[in-house]
């Protein structure tokens, strides 16, 4: 290792947590930056959570708000679970790229900024304008501006500084926050290693560089301990994103098959499935669309090969009309939609939770399945391989929701112990028995076997038209009313296996609570850390989270009755109660709220926006204290 | 539950099919007179003649009259949804390559609603056969415009007369690339119809068939002026497409050699609105089959696959 | 007049009502008969209800119960709402057909059967056998056989008897029910007048005889007086079907583009409106599948001309993604869904109510849009045009839900004064306010104004993702929640010019209740015929038909506190409570009740069968009956 | 509110637009070295030329990079769904056939989600222009296979290598009963572009042009061997067609009189993977063009209106 790169003698100042961004032009690898610089944070034993800036557009201009790129990291000594509040530490690569982060409410008084200054001398004078006037109001506003000559130093040892910038930051950020900076130059050797020895080079060297400019210019230096555990856990654990962990998850439940058609924020699963899936014998199919990609779906879980579809709101919403077949003629099936803003194209890359009614309830007729929502990265893996077996032996389609945040979010989880029951069994070619019928179904459960194509004196024609036992088409008034009472009977059948939900935030299940909240999905971080903070502050208030929407988990009517409010807080649109037109005949609920007060009856609340961004503790903490205050008043 | 019987392949061995084992045994539906009736009992024939084991095959539909037929077989089936036979066919064969997939579909129901499925199935090439009712007309919901319907011939929905020109699924199949079997037949000369569907069934690939089809409640104006004047066919023969005996081939009084290799005179007579070819257009027993892609990795073992997941896990560890 | 047909001097016997069942094999003309024997009564200033009895198949096998086609009429001295109990008089081609109309409960002990005889001296003994078997049967049943010639009467005049029968039957039924022979004579002139005298001679032959043979040979002689006011109304009576009526509104609505695709029952609603379209200068547009018809539809509503599309459940499916794009584009549209059974493609010619749930939440992504649903054949007309003026003020897609009950059902109506006003006026082409942009979102209701392609000065550039108020796509945080909220206040600015709605079954409002019964759609003739005849033996209970179920109509939580217990009656699904592995969490509502539940957060009670066939006054009355002796008990 | 101008008329009549009038002032997002950049200035121009009021135009696209075109014009514009251009685009011009419409579509826009719409278009044959953007990948989702994607090429969904010989869109436009017009250009020609689109813009009925794309950023490999080598291109030159000027002629080494009223060789030169055809390949005046049809009756008076209505009635009276 260079003299350089050698920790320095002074003592870093030691941190919990600091939230860093680092923000640049699309394109010039602020994304990666802040990837790597988590990656080497969860390989240090820090809890992490990271969230993609993303631009809306592929090429946005330069130097515009709506084209900022560039990733947040949360890094701390315990395990992360949410984007956090107002970042600590943000380094721009122009200033206008800031402009957008700001108006979305990611900094604060006293954040840090280190700034590209090369635009103080730009030959355009509108562009050194903006970015004095810029550099003022920052500066009016609060923030500790640095103005660093970053692209200078980069050019002293490669041409194009536009190129390779990243990494000199990187060595910045890592000497800031004491990394080892042996992790970091694997870490650039892997990322460029397919590029040959010539340009990991440079970007190594770019690292070195950085990280020295840190130490001689900047006074910040700041150590984050690993959180406890985290040394003897780090030989299991694996630092990915929540698609990749969905890939993951795909291959460990044994499925063959992913037939997808690309959209955002769902791709990148497939991508990366597409990338390993024959290590494990699978393939991906592109589909011309999302109703292709599902009908190739069902045809391979007919014929014995359960499969998955990946897909987000607009791809949903194409499926409909097959995910009606699969549950009439009882297809298992997983269907993965990671979930974006909507309606419609909506906020593409934007992360939202409003699919949730169109999943329950999105097809004509009665369409009874199972729903369930993964709140974290390892569910994201789990969930799959729960879902293919919940497919399979309830007979049925199901839909496992996911959201832009966990797809793109990256954190350390512990790497699983690989159990060869995840995988398919392989299919049964044996005789049928012919006397058993082919929805031979339980009167009590509504649940049956399948044959499978192949299987001698199996033999029968599915049909989405109603159907007799022997899969006859039937028009039969009781025909119909039975096998839709069998439909739907599995659903509460799996209710019964089911164990009641874990409450957060209270030492006993007998305790009696001011407020819960209830939530699903993606939001569990940043609401845990929001009833964890209240609970410090003295109030009484604790949070369930759902995992299984339908069928919901079990006892939650006697749950809601021990708190004298309960609420949801979700990422959807609800109306507040004080706004124009809007009354108690009228108020659109939030979505999970909504689905409670139908089954429960109960004057359930809810707190929800459609910001497209993570919720923050900060605001759930203000939003619920105005709640247990009203309650408490 | 139902664990493999050790003597299961000695069994196969030993069975011999009958016509009724192709069959489902109950009533078939359709219209007396409908044409249905003769596609039904020549796949039922190409079947019983190859001796697939009816477990081995599966009849796969969307919905219409013409969808109704994989009731009608005593083979697995697949009733869908209108327009999407064809991703669903694909889907099965993907992962299962050992199976015998057949599709049957509408006019409507491949050309209109299904032109989607219809175009990128024939890209996948997988190995099948699409058997296209086509009565011109959609008989199921009785008598709407379909896009085979002639320009003039009054529906329910242009009870003035349809306003287009009918569309011509042949110039359309034609043009797909990677298409590699590509036939058409009347549903009214039996032994035309089973040479073409058993050469279809042979064909490696997606064999392409449209049966003109007798819907005598709904169109009969489509295929009576055709019965009634064989003339205003072209038979098209040749040792690697269709041949007839002397006497079904004196029916036609043209009767031309077409090499089906020949794509661009496959084009010529698709698009020939005097004279309708029969028999087989093109056929390219080259092109890709996409299973041959997509069922890799078939039958690989838990421990192969333990292995290859630890390996992507690998790469994410520290 | 022929001296056979003048009226018999006997006096008949009067009567209040007869509900009367043709069955005949498919293609034996019985639907005509029983459609032409309902427009006589309805001429006649009865109160007629018809229902078609549909086969499965276009041409199923002769003699099996799966054929049976045919009508049920139910007429009457009183306005007929919906299709009754128990058939008095049933006319059958063959016994078999009876059969599946016997499973369907359709009978009772002491119905009339008048059978055709010819199979008791058929060639094949299994005929024969079938016949007697049944026969005998019929009558231990408690059903009033008669055999009857008819076969061998029609031969005396025709060669063919199985074209013509159907006349014969309706002469018949017109001596039984002492109809005006006149009205019978024009109307099957009318039906036949375009294949020429030489068919309908023998046609009106045929009734002749039939008529003198039912004079001749049966007792039975009743005359159904009209109801009464129907003398001075009959002059401005139309008599139609559902669907008719719905084409009948899209060209009173003004609307000159109706594009769909075929699909039971929905079709012959876009026939009707083919045939006539051309009077009011509209087009129907045949699709190549759902999507594009709607997108069509679309496109001709963004410029500026509302169009409509028209469809059932598979094609409502398909239709989500481009709804979706409708709401979050603003763009006005009818969209109507005849709904038929489901899931998938279920039960395509039979009744369900179960696309609410879809019609509100299908989509994904918060889609907040306006349903309604038509209880009645008249309004299966008016609400097109009511469904157009709101799509065109509220600047949204409207979902008209009517059912297969409406579609086919036949009832004389009052014919409505036209009134120009329902024509959407020329579009204005006049040059657009720069100052006013695209979306010029009023704060307070979310309503705005739109351009029109072709109006200088108005250029903007709809799209489905998130925009501000000038179509700029914008994902910014402010920008998706401010419009969010103008979408959804859109509907509850909606809600504020609704009126209260009307309570069957108590005096005044003020009247307190057990039992008070919610319901939409087509149900709304069995059920208040059922609360009428509960009040009369003395319950107390009221019904609420919803034709507002997005808004809901105003005032419903304080309609619902006068009442002990509200429950919704619905054709659609729903667990029973007393059903295995069935509880209350995890009952699966109604549809109804679920929107009502959520809304509300009252526990809200439901009752619904998936038969496939309309509600019987004699089931409802049956199951309300239970839970009023529950209540008072 | 908007009360109709007596004046109107005459103001549009002393109306002159420029290129400013037809591009949305604001910036343009595509990346740089797009090809998308010329066919947008292309459009420009040919408005300008044509003197389309802007207001009386609309430009209609799904969802892609490239059907963000509309966004860059000053002309109304729907930027839909994914696949579903072509059906909203008929729409409007089925009652509105006065208005001038132009539809922007991408490979995958087009060729893939949007197949049974891009059918159903052609056949249909109403009057507007659309342009496929072709630049044989995903763009706007950063780099899946497209249709049009060759085979072997590396992306994002196939990371071996795309895995069937791509879609060719001429063979199969061509196969469309009642298609009129069909054309194949590089965005990287202007004068050849111009005249193109020009052509496509004057022809009454549906004008399909492919435009090969470049994508520098996800499908370098896609135009990069035509670009330098000029050579794989046949220039269709006809009076009926396009002409070009001698400079840019001389850009092609390979120039062909073709006549587009000649489908057979226009299908045998779709067909041609060596010599990729540039100009126009077919075009039909005479096909049906739906709007004919589609917007009778346009401008019936109330009163007409309320007799037809009433008419109807008339025929359920007693
Ligand atoms: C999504 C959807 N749309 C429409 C229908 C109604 N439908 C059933 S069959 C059919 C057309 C049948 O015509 P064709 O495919 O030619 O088959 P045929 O009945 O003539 O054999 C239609 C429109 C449906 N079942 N599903
Ligand atoms: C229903 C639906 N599916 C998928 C997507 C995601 N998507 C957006 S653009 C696109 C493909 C774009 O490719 P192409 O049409 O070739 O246009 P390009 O970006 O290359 O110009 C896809 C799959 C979507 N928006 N909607
Ligand atoms: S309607 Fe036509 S196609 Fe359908 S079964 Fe009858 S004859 Fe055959
Ligand atoms: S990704 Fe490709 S097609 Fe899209 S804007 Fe960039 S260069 Fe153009
Ligand atoms: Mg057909
Ligand atoms: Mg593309």
């Amino acid at each position: 290792m260079n003299d350089h790169t050698t920790h320095s003698q002074e003592k870093p100042q030691q941190l919990d947590e600091h939230i860093v961004e680092i923000v640049s032009d699309s394109g010039e690898g602020a994304q990666k930056c802040g990837q790597t610089f988590g990656i080497i944070g969860g390989k240090m034993g820090n809890g992490i959570w990271t969230v993609e800036i993303i631009p809306a557009e592929i090429q946005p201009p330069a130097r515009t708000p709506a084209g900022g790129s560039g990733n947040r990291v949360r890094v701390g000594s315990k395990i992360m679970t949410n984007m956090g509040n107002e970042a600590d530490l943000v380094v721009g690569f122009n200033e206008q790229v800031l402009y957008a982060r700001i108006a979305n409410g990611a900094y604060k008084k006293g954040t840090i900024v280190l700034l590209e200054n090369k635009w103080a001398t730009d030959p355009q004078e509108k562009i050194r304008d903006q970015y004095a006037f810029a550099i003022k109001e920052f500066r009016d506003n609060g923030l500790i501006v640095h103005e660093l000559a970053i692209e200078e130093e980069c050019l002293k040892i490669v041409k194009n500084a536009r190129k390779g910038k990243n990494m000199f930051v990187l060595g910045m950020l890592c000497r800031i926050y004491n990394r080892d900076t042996e992790l970091g130059l694997t870490e650039i050797h892997n990322t460029f290693k397919h590029k040959g020895e010539k340009v990991v080079k440079p970007n190594q060297d770019l690292f070195k560089v950085g990280y020295q400019f840190a130490k001689d210019n900047l006074d910040y230096f700041y150590t984050i301990p690993p959180y406890e555990g985290a040394e003897q856990e780090l030989k299991d654990i694996v630092v990915t994103n929540g698609n990749t962990a969905l890939g993951l998850g795909v291959m460990a439940a044994g499925m063959e098959m992913v037939s997808m058609y690309p959209i955002t924020p769902a791709t990148s699963a497939s991508h990366y499935v597409a990338d390993v899936f024959n290590q494990v014998g699978g393939f991906v199919h592109q589909a011309e669309d999302e109703i292709a990609a599902i009908g190739f779906a069902i045809g391979a879980s007919y014929a014995g090969k359960t499969a998955c579809t990946i897909t987000s709101g607009p791809g949903m919403a194409l499926k409909t009309e097959m995910i009606g077949l699969a549950v009439m003629a009882e297809v298992p099936l997983v269907i993965v939609n990671v979930q974006r803003g909507g309606p419609s194209t909506g906020l593409p890359t934007k992360v939202e939770q409003a699919d949730l009614l169109s999943a329950l309830y999105g097809e004509p007729g009665d369409a009874p399945k199972i729903v369930i929502a993964a709140a974290t990265i390892p569910e994201c893996f789990e969930f799959v391989i729960m879902a293919r077996k919940l497919a399979e032996e309830f007979r049925t389609p199901v839909i496992l929701l996911t959201d832009a945040n966990l797809a793109t979010g990256v954190q350390p989880w512990l790497r699983p112990e690989i159990k060869e029951e995840w995988f398919s069994p392989p299919i049964d070619q044996s005789p049928w028995n012919k006397d058993i019928p082919a929805y031979d179904w339980d009167d009590q459960t509504g649940l049956s076997q399948r044959p499978i194509p192949g299987q001698p004196d199996g033999m029968y024609v599915l049909t989405g038209l109603s159907h007799t036992e022997h899969s006859k088409v039937s028009y039969n008034s009781e025909t119909n009313q039975i096998t839709s009472q069998h439909r739907s009977r599995k659903i509460a059948a799996l209710q019964s296996t089911l164990k009641a939900p874990i409450i957060h935030g209270v030492e006993s299940q007998e305790d009696e609570g001011d407020l819960l909240v209830v939530a699903w999905g993606s939001t569990i971080g940043a609401i845990e850390e929001s009833i964890d903070r209240l609970n410090d502050q003295g109030y009484n208030v604790a949070s369930l989270h759902l995992r299984f929407l339908s069928p919901l988990e079990p006892n939650l009517k006697e749950i809601f009755s021990r708190y004298k409010k309960v609420m949801t807080v979700e990422i959807n649109y609800s109306d507040a109660t004080n706004a124009p037109m809007i009354n108690e005949e009228n108020r659109r609920y939030a979505q999970l709220a909504h689905v409670l007060r139908a089954q429960f009856a109960l004057d359930i609340d809810c707190w929800s926006v459609v910001y497209g961004h993570p919720l923050q503790p900060g605001m759930v903490i203000e939003e619920l204290t105005q709640h247990l205050d009203a309650i408490t008043a | 539950m139902f664990g493999i019987k050790a003597d299961w392949s000695l069994e196969v061995f030993e069975r011999y099919f009958t016509l009724d084992d192709y069959g489902a045994g109950g009533d078939v539906r359709w219209c007396s007179g409908c044409g249905d009736f003769a596609i039904l009992n020549t796949v039922h024939r190409v079947l019983r003649d190859a001796q697939v084991p009816p477990e081995k095959s599966v009849a796969v539909s969307g919905i219409g009259c013409s969808s109704r037929m994989p009731h009608y077989m005593g083979t697995y089936g697949f009733h869908g949804l209108h327009g999407r036979a064809l991703p669903v066919a694909n889907g099965i064969k993907s992962r299962r390559p050992d199976l015998d997939v057949w599709v049957a579909t509408g006019d409507g129901d491949c050309f209109s609603i299904g032109a989607g499925p219809w175009l990128h199935a024939l890209h996948l090439n997988m190995n099948m056969v699409i058997l296209v009712f086509d009565n011109g007309i959609y008989g199921l919901t009785k008598k709407q415009t379909s896009p085979t319907t002639k320009q003039g011939t009054k529906t329910n929905t242009h009870p003035r007369g349809a306003l287009l020109p009918p569309l011509n699924p042949l110039t359309i199949t034609l043009g797909v690339t990677n298409v590699s079997f590509v036939a058409q037949v009347v549903d009214w000369n039996p032994p035309l119809l089973y040479e073409t569907i058993k050469a279809a069934h042979e064909h490696r690939g997606t064999s392409f068939v449209r049966i003109l089809q007798r819907c005598p409640v709904f169109s009969e104006e489509f295929t009576k002026p055709l019965q009634e004047n064989p003339d205003k066919f072209i038979l098209l023969e040749h040792e690697q497409g269709v041949t007839v005996e002397d006497n079904v081939k004196r029916l036609f009084h043209n009767v031309i050699e077409h090499d089906p290799s020949d794509w661009l005179s496959a084009m010529k007579y698709a698009k020939d609105n005097e004279a309708i070819p029969l028999g087989i257009l093109f056929k390219d027993p080259d092109a890709i089959v996409y299973e041959d892609l997509s069922s890799q990795g078939l039958g690989m073992t838990n421990e192969e696959k333990a292995a290859g997941l630890n390996a992507a896990f690998d790469k994410f560890s520290i």
